[in-house]
This record gives structure tokens, C-alpha cells and sequence, in this order.
């Protein structure tokens, strides 16, 4: 962390960068198309009235490999973008430093599990129509 | 003297909540930051409730069904009007950061608010 | 003849150590006065020991900025007849966000050194002072006349930015919107102070500054730029064009 | 040996350039104000760097003052400057026939000038009245009022004088023989008052300089003499315009960040706390104002105000000195530890400190002589530095 020249009250702190902006405004409009996709998916192609998918809709849904592609790639770009979102919230109550870096580090071990938790329940889904 | 000896405003982190004096972009901050929390919540809650779905279809299908219940169905709404709430706001936001429409932020905020309503309309006549 | 209008004037009292309260005035005034007049007169008519800041009374200074019915003015050249009623209410309270001296007053030092850091400039060439419809045109022959900078400081943005109200760290509008005024290309030592979470990343785009801005400086337009500047910046390093 | 003590009341231009200079020259400065940095008549100036084109008739005086003093403020805080010139304008015979004697008395008072053609002034300044018949281009210039103290100010804060404000005079201390040793103050922001000993007081209360005096049974011979403002919400020219003719109402529009302000009228006033606004006055400045600049009648006012002039001497209103007055009041009324400062112009804040500071040091006998004509002052916002 660069010596600011500044002389106001501390340093600046590193917690953001650019490319921690750069994921959340990039994922962001990413999000939009697929979650469409998604939403139109969970209500208008399922056999429930409402449109719903029952479990053998979501099985036979899966079979074709893509579906299970998109939503791990849903799955994580939605993880990234609210997990900033949601630290940057955080920043926004003043925490120090040491708190910033745990929740900092909670959010990413978070991040990875849900995903790999994503991954491991896409291919369950997959495996069941096999 | 340091100690910054505030005045009015409450406490420091929800004062961003605080309706006094907010003009259109305190409101669309405030109201992107609500849907954010709210979304964030349900995405955890949503990949966690799927976890049933591994389990096999009864217990997948015995949840359906709770999907029914009308705290439920409006939990569902909410959170649909959620996602183009905090979508479209929040590619107003991107289009401003980099200058599109900057002077005009508010005319592009009821835009997009007035698009959201339709798209949740569309969705609540297919919920309901 | 000049119209007369009974307001009264709710004033934010606060001593040292006292708890805060409001003192009412009912005043007689002119609705083409401004704020300030009605609380220099309130000062001098009714109570000497209201503390508050003024001096150019024209928006030169940036001495007398208050929040008036809840929304951050610049009380010189606010008519009374455009925030308040004929016998209604006319609340002024200190700016937010800033330690208050007492009463209308408040401690602007910080603000005031987080624009030296940034080097904000107080003059600058006219042909750099962007006025939409210039009344005549800055031509070139021009450029060696120089004109005070439009942001006077007064630090209503800093009052009305929500994210302001988290931390005192953070640079906050008028200093983020000097440091893009001088442009990194220019001084690119500014990027270490403005590339970081309580510089340019934790502005919120709630617009709230350039709703209140009374000089023209628009901050919010000039940190969305100054945040591409800093990508752009990032992206160059990254890629070894700098 | 401790340093001397010298109490400033008042923290208007007068004050805060007699701290820097005392303060250079080795004194311990307290600053007392009774509102914040030039909340009395230095906030509310007009802002010309004057060139003295408007006293040079009659008042050379004051002219030369302000043409020496305009030189130096350009050099030691150019921040708070905007050095862009100024035009003396004729807009009919009158204004003409006032010309020839303009010349020689600049030239006297060394006062630079260049005589222009109508479209040699319209082309610089295209929004100036068109029927312009002559232009004089002079080194005016405008600056920004609180900056300038401010500057000033944080100078001589950086260089250890404390400043108190929200801090109000209430009374004098005396020794048994009548001289002043100190003041009593209460604070506005605390409630609590205080006594504060000094070997000198500094009377720089400028308008408000009777009030003071008063204190110690004498008076001042002050006659704050009011004059409204007109700031108007759009920057017409980037130079100071001066109607070419005996000093007048209305005879003077400045630009200011993106306005221009029109002054001044003249007249008296004995309560300057609050001094109302007129209509016939804001009428006659729109009128003058836009005689001067034609496009001022479609602005809008931005900010009327009034500033309460110190004018010291006989006389009133604009045949008055615009010289500065500095009163030892040992010799004056043979009371000791007093010194009035009170007169002149905000462009020549420094060499009435200059004036002032000689006179203290005197009675303290420091010889350091006055230095502040080649320090250059630090950033206005180094009042605000975080040292004391």
C-alpha cells in the first residue's frame, strides 16, 4: 500500500481496486441476460399451472449438457457480483481493517463453496437422467 | 477536535436509509442497496433450498407445493421485482459511470423504473 | 412595495457540551430576502450568541452553507421565498457530517485538507473553466487570463453524499471532483490517493452532491469520469502502456 | 526573554495581515473574532485589486497606496488572484470630458495605463456597452475576499499566532493608571468568557472600531459609511470595469467565479450589525450596472448585500480619504497598551499592517523590520492545517 502523499486523516485504504469495480460492473449486465433466461426458464416452460418445474422437469431439463454449463456460469457470475456488492455494503459501516480482511476472506471461501456446491448439484441433476 | 461530534443524523452506516432532504438519486441508491441486500439473501436461501433437489423428488415436489402458500408466492414476487428493480437501476448506474446520460440520471432512473413495473407486472399476472 | 411575510425561523441551537435543541424566531421578512439575511437579522435583533459562518454573501466564499428545511443550501443566495411559506416554518440546521462548533457552525478543517491533498486549484486558466454558453466566446487570445475555480467549497456535497455519513475517511465529492479537474494524465500522482476504497470506488452514484451543488462543479458527473480515467489508467499499467 | 503578547480584535483583512506581520517579526499573536474570518465588512468587499485609477484624481494618496500595494499582493499571494486587468470605459461626453485629467493623474501616481480604441475594447471584452467611445486598460484585478485572509491568516497561524473565534469582546482591562493590559471575552460556541493579558491590543475592527474605543472612553473617528452589492449569475467579462468619471454609484462591475458584481452606493449608518438592503438602491445598480454591461438587464441577482466602509476623517461619504488611520492611543489620549487601526481599503491590508506592526513594535521596541512584502504566504487552506 503506497505512502499516499495526502496529509487528511489516514491513508487511503487498498480494500478496493479497480478490478474488483471492474468484475461487479461486468457481471452485472451478464447477470441480467441470464437471469431472464432464468426466470423465463423457471416460469413459463415448467408443467406445473404456474409454470414451475417439477423434479422430472428439472432432470430432463439438465440432460442437454449446455443448461448445466449456463447455470454454473450463472451461478457464478450472481456469486461474484453479490458478494462485493455485499462487501462494499460492509465497507460502508467503517469497519478496521483486521475486520475488513476477515470478511474479506469469508466472502471468497464463501464465493468458492457455493460454486463448487453449484457444480457438485448441477452434475447430481445431470448424473440422475443417465 | 477530533472527536466528530455529529448532529441530527442517526447512526453512521444506515443513514444512508434516512429519507430526510433525499432528492431521486438518494432514492435510487437507497432502493438499489434494499434489493441488493434482499437478493443477496434469497440467492443464498434459493441454493440452499435446492439441495433437495439431490435428495430425489419427493422431497423436491413435497416443496413445490409449499410454493403455494401465499407468504411464499409474495416472497417469490418480491424478489422478481427485486432482480428488475436492481437490475435496470443498476444499468443506469453502469451507463452513467461511464458518462451516458450523466446530466440526465433522473429522467434514465424513471425509465428504467417505469420499465421494471412492466416486466414485474407481466411476471405477477403469470404468478397469479 | 416590498411584500412582508411572519415565518418563523427554527434555528439548530447546540453549545459545547449541551445537549441540542431548536430556538424558534418569528420574524418579519421579505420573501425576495435570502436565508442569510433572516439569520444574520435573527443574530443581530433577537439573539447574539447564534454561532454560524458568513462572509461574501454572493457564493464567492463558501462560508455560509446550512441545510434549510432538511436540504443543503447555500443560505446567500437561497430566497426565503423559494423554501418557505407565508407564516410557515424555515428550519436551518448545521451542515451534516462535520463536527459542529455550535449552533449553524461547523468544523470544516478536514474537508479543507483532504482538497490540499488533492491539490485542488483555486484559480485556473479561463479557457479551462467549462460555462456552457460563455457569454463570449474564450478564444485562445484569451487563454492567459485566469478565473477562480467554481467550486467555492462550501461543502454542501459533502453534507448531502450518504456515503459521507459512513466515514470521515472517505475523500467525498468536492476533493474527488478537484483531482478529476486537474485530470491523472496530468498528475498522475493523484491515482495512488484516489484509486483505493475510500477514494473513487465508494462513491454510490446517489447523485446527491450534484443536487445540491450551487456552483456548477456537477461532482457526481466528474467522478463517474474520474473513474474511467483511473480504469483507463489501470488497464494501461496492466497492459505496459502507461 | 518570552516573546511580547499582542491581542488582534478582529479577524478582517486589517487583523488577520497585522498577525502575519507581527508574527513575523517575532511576536506571540492571539487573534480574537466575534464571528468567524471576515464575517464584518472584509467578507462582504466588493474583491478589486485596485489599481488606484478610481482615486487618482483625488485622492493620490490613497492611489499610489493601492498601485504599490496591488504590485505586491500579485506577487506574494497570486492563489486568491485573478490578475486579468481592468478597463476605465467612457460611455459619453461627460465620461470623456473626464479623461484628460485621468491620464495626468495616473501618470502622477505611476499608475500604468493604455489608451484603447472602441473596438479595440470591444474585442476584448465584447459584452461591454457598445457605445464604449474610450478605453483605459490598468493593472485592477479581483480577489477572492475570504481566500485572501484566509491566506493571510493561515500564514500567521503557521508561523504560531492561535485564533479564537466565535470570541467577543465584552470589556478592557486596565491597570489603576487607565492603560489597557488585557480584554475580557466570552465565547460564543462555549458560554464560558475569559481574561487574556497582553503588552499590546490591537483595535482592527475596522467599521466597528468605535466600539471598541468606546470601551476605554475615547472614540474613533470611524464613520462606517455602507455601500450595496449586486452580484448578478453571469460572468459578462473576465476584467474589472470601471465607469470612466468621478467616483460614483454604481460605477464598478466585477467578475467573480461566473458572476459580476455591481457596486457601490455611499451613505451613513450608525448601527452596522445589520444594515437592510433597498430597493431604490438594487434599481439604481441594475440601472448603472446595466449601463456599463447592457446584457446585466436579462441576469438574474445572485446575492444583495451591503458593506459598512470604514472611512476615517472629516468629511462623509465618497468625499472622504480613502486613506488608513493607525492610532497609538498613548499619544492620542495618553492611554497606553491600545492601537486603533481603522480606514483604508482591502487592497492595501498589507501595508496597513505594515503601519500598524511599526507602531506596536515600537512601544515594544523590536527593531526586526516589516518582512511581509517579499514572503510569499502559504495556501489559504494551511489555516485549516491540522498544527495548532
Amino acid at each position: 500500500m503506497s505512502q499516499s502523499t495526502s496529509s487528511y486523516i489516514s491513508g487511503p485504504r487498498p480494500g478496493e481496486t479497480t478490478w474488483i469495480w471492474l468484475i461487479k460492473i461486468v457481471t452485472g449486465p451478464l447477470l441480467i441476460l441470464v437471469l431472464m433466461l432464468h426466470l423465463i426458464v423457471n416460469h413459463y416452460i415448467g408443467s406445473t399451472p404456474t409454470g414451475l418445474m417439477t423434479y422430472t422437469d428439472i432432470v430432463r431439463y439438465y440432460q442437454n449438457p449446455i443448461i448445466p454449463a449456463i447455470e454454473i456460469l450463472f451461478l457464478i457470475t450472481v456469486v461474484t457480483h453479490s458478494l462485493i456488492g455485499l462487501r462494499g455494503i460492509i465497507l460502508d459501516m467503517n469497519p478496521s481493517r483486521q475486520v475488513l480482511s476477515v470478511v474479506t476472506w469469508l466472502f471468497s471461501l464463501l464465493g468458492v463453496f457455493s460454486v463448487v456446491y453449484g457444480i457438485w448439484l448441477a452434475l447430481t441433476i445431470a448424473s440422475k437422467g443417465g | 477536535m477530533d472527536q466528530t461530534r455529529n448532529q441530527p443524523s442517526a447512526g453512521k452506516f444506515w443513514s444512508w436509509f434516512i429519507p430526510v432532504g433525499r432528492q431521486v438519486g438518494g432514492w435510487a441508491f437507497a432502493l438499489n442497496r434494499v434489493t441488493a441486500i434482499g437478493l443477496t439473501f434469497y440467492l443464498f436461501l434459493h441454493l440452499a433450498v435446492l439441495s433437495l433437489l439431490a435428495k430425489g423428488p419427493d422431497g423436491y415436489n413435497g416443496f413445490l407445493a409449499l410454493t403455494e402458500n401465499p407468504i411464499i408466492k409474495f416472497g417469490e414476487w418480491a424478489v422478481v421485482a427485486a432482480v428488475f428493480l436492481h437490475g435496470l437501476n443498476g444499468i443506469r448506474i453502469i451507463l452513467t459511470s461511464f458518462g451516458v446520460g450523466v446530466t440526465r440520471q433522473k429522467q434514465l432512473f424513471y425509465g428504467f423504473t417505469v420499465v421494471a413495473v412492466l416486466i414485474i407486472l407481466i411476471f405477477t399476472i403469470r404468478m397469479y | 412595495m416590498t411584500e412582508n411575510w411572519k415565518i418563523t425561523l427554527r434555528v439548530y441551537r447546540q453549545k459545547e457540551n449541551q445537549t441540542s435543541h431548536f430556538d424558534d424566531f418569528q420574524m418579519d421578512v421579505n420573501p425576495d430576502e435570502y436565508v442569510l439575511d433572516a439569520v444574520e437579522r435573527a443574530w443581530a435583533f433577537h439573539d447574539r450568541t447564534i454561532c454560524f459562518r458568513h462572509a461574501c454573501h454572493h457564493s464567492t466564499c463558501g462560508a455560509c452553507g446550512m441545510r434549510v428545511n432538511g436540504v443543503e443550501k447555500l443560505t446567500c443566495i437561497t430566497l426565503i421565498r423559494d423554501v418557505t411559506r407565508n407564516g410557515a416554518t424555515l428550519k436551518v440546521e448545521p451542515l451534516r457530517n462535520f463536527p459542529v462548533v455550535s449552533d449553524l457552525a461547523v468544523d470544516m478543517g478536514v474537508f479543507y485538507r483532504k482538497m490540499e491533498a488533492v491539490g485542488a486549484r483555486a484559480v485556473l486558466p479561463v479557457t479551462e473553466a467549462e460555462i456552457e454558453d460563455p457569454p463570449s466566446k474564450w478564444d485562445a487570445e484569451d487563454s492567459q487570463y485566469i478565473r477562480l475555480s467554481d467550486c467555492i467549497e462550501c461543502g454542501l456535497c459533502m453534507s448531502a453524499c450518504p456515503i459521507m455519513a459512513t466515514t470521515p475517511e472517505y475523500l467525498g465529492p468536492a476533493p474527488l471532483a478537484a483531482a478529476q479537474d486537474q485530470g491523472l494524465r496530468r498528475k498522475p500522482e493523484l491515482l495512488s490517493v484516489v484509486d483505493c476504497e475510500d477514494g473513487v470506488w465508494r462513491c454510490h452514484s446517489a447523485f446527491e452532491c450534484t443536487a445540491v451543488c450551487p456552483s456548477f462543479v456537477e461532482p457526481a458527473r466528474r467522478i463517474m469520469n474520474l473513474r474511467v480515467q483511473v480504469v483507463d489508467m489501470r488497464l494501461r499499467k496492466l497492459f505496459g502502456k502507461a | 526573554m518570552s516573546k511580547p503578547h499582542v491581542i488582534v480584535i478582529g479577524a478582517g483583512f486589517t487583523g488577520v495581515a497585522t498577525a502575519h506581520d507581527l508574527a513575523l517579526r517575532g511576536c506571540d499573536v492571539t487573534v480574537v473574532e466575534r464571528g468567524d474570518l471576515c464575517n464584518g465588512t472584509s467578507g462582504r468587499t466588493h474583491g478589486l485589486l485596485h489599481s488606484g485609477g478610481r482615486y487618482a484624481v483625488k485622492d493620490k494618496e490613497s492611489a499610489v497606496e493601492c498601485i504599490d500595494e496591488n504590485m505586491i499582493l500579485r506577487k506574494i499571494v497570486p492563489q486568491v488572484i485573478e490578475p486579468n486587468g481592468g478597463l476605465f470605459v467612457a460611455l459619453d461626453e461627460s465620461d470623456l470630458a473626464y479623461a484628460e485629467q485621468f491620464i495626468e493623474s495616473c501618470e502622477e501616481c505611476h499608475i500604468p495605463l493604455e489608451e484603447l480604441k472602441p473596438d479595440q475594447a470591444l474585442k476584448l471584452e465584447p459584452n461591454i456597452n457598445p457605445k464604449v467611445l474610450i478605453a483605459f486598460l490598468i493593472p485592477d484585478g479581483t480577489f477572492d475576499p475570504l481566500r485572501l485572509a484566509l491566506a493571510f491568516a493561515g500564514t500567521a497561524k503557521h508561523n504560531g499566532a492561535k485564533f479564537h473565534t466565535f470570541t467577543e469582546v465584552g470589556s478592557l482591562l486596565t491597570d489603576g493608571a487607565g492603560n489597557v493590559t488585557g480584554i475580557k471575552v466570552s465565547n460564543r460556541a462555549s458560554g464560558k468568557s475569559e481574561e487574556m493579558r497582553a503588552d499590546v491590543v490591537v483595535n482592527a475592527t475596522g467599521a466597528w472600531a468605535g466600539h471598541i474605543t468606546a470601551m476605554a472612553g475615547l472614540d474613533a473617528p470611524v464613520k462606517p459609511t455602507p455601500g450595496i452589492m449586486v452580484a448578478y449569475n453571469q460572468r459578462f467579462v473576465q476584467r474589472a470595469l470601471n465607469r470612466l468619471n468621478a467616483p460614483g454609484d454604481g460605477d464598478i462591475v466585477l467578475p467573480q467565479r461566473r458572476m459580476v458584481v455591481v457596486g457601490t452606493t455611499s451613505f451613513d449608518a450608525e448601527d452596522v450589525d445589520y444594515i437592510p438592503t433597498t430597493d431604490d438602491q438594487i434599481k439604481l445598480m441594475l440601472e448603472r450596472g446595466s449601463e456599463l454591461i447592457p446584457g446585466i438587464r436579462s441576469a438574474k441577482p445572485r446575492g444583495i448585500f451591503m458593506a459598512a466602509r470604514p472611512l476615517v476623517g472629516g468629511g462623509s461619504g465618497r468625499s472622504m480619504a480613502r486613506t488608513f488611520k493607525c492610532y497609538d492611543h498613548k499619544e492620542t489620549h495618553n492611554v497606553d497598551g491600545l492601537v486603533t487601526i481603522t480606514g483604508g481599503k482591502a487592497t492595501t491590508l498589507r501595508a496597513m499592517a505594515e503601519k500598524t506592526a511599526d507602531v506596536v513594535c515600537a512601544k515594544l521596541n523590536i527593531t526586526t523590520p516589516c518582512a511581509t512584502k517579499e514572503t510569499p504566504l502559504l495556501s489559504y487552506r494551511q489555516y485549516y492545517a491540522t498544527t495548532n
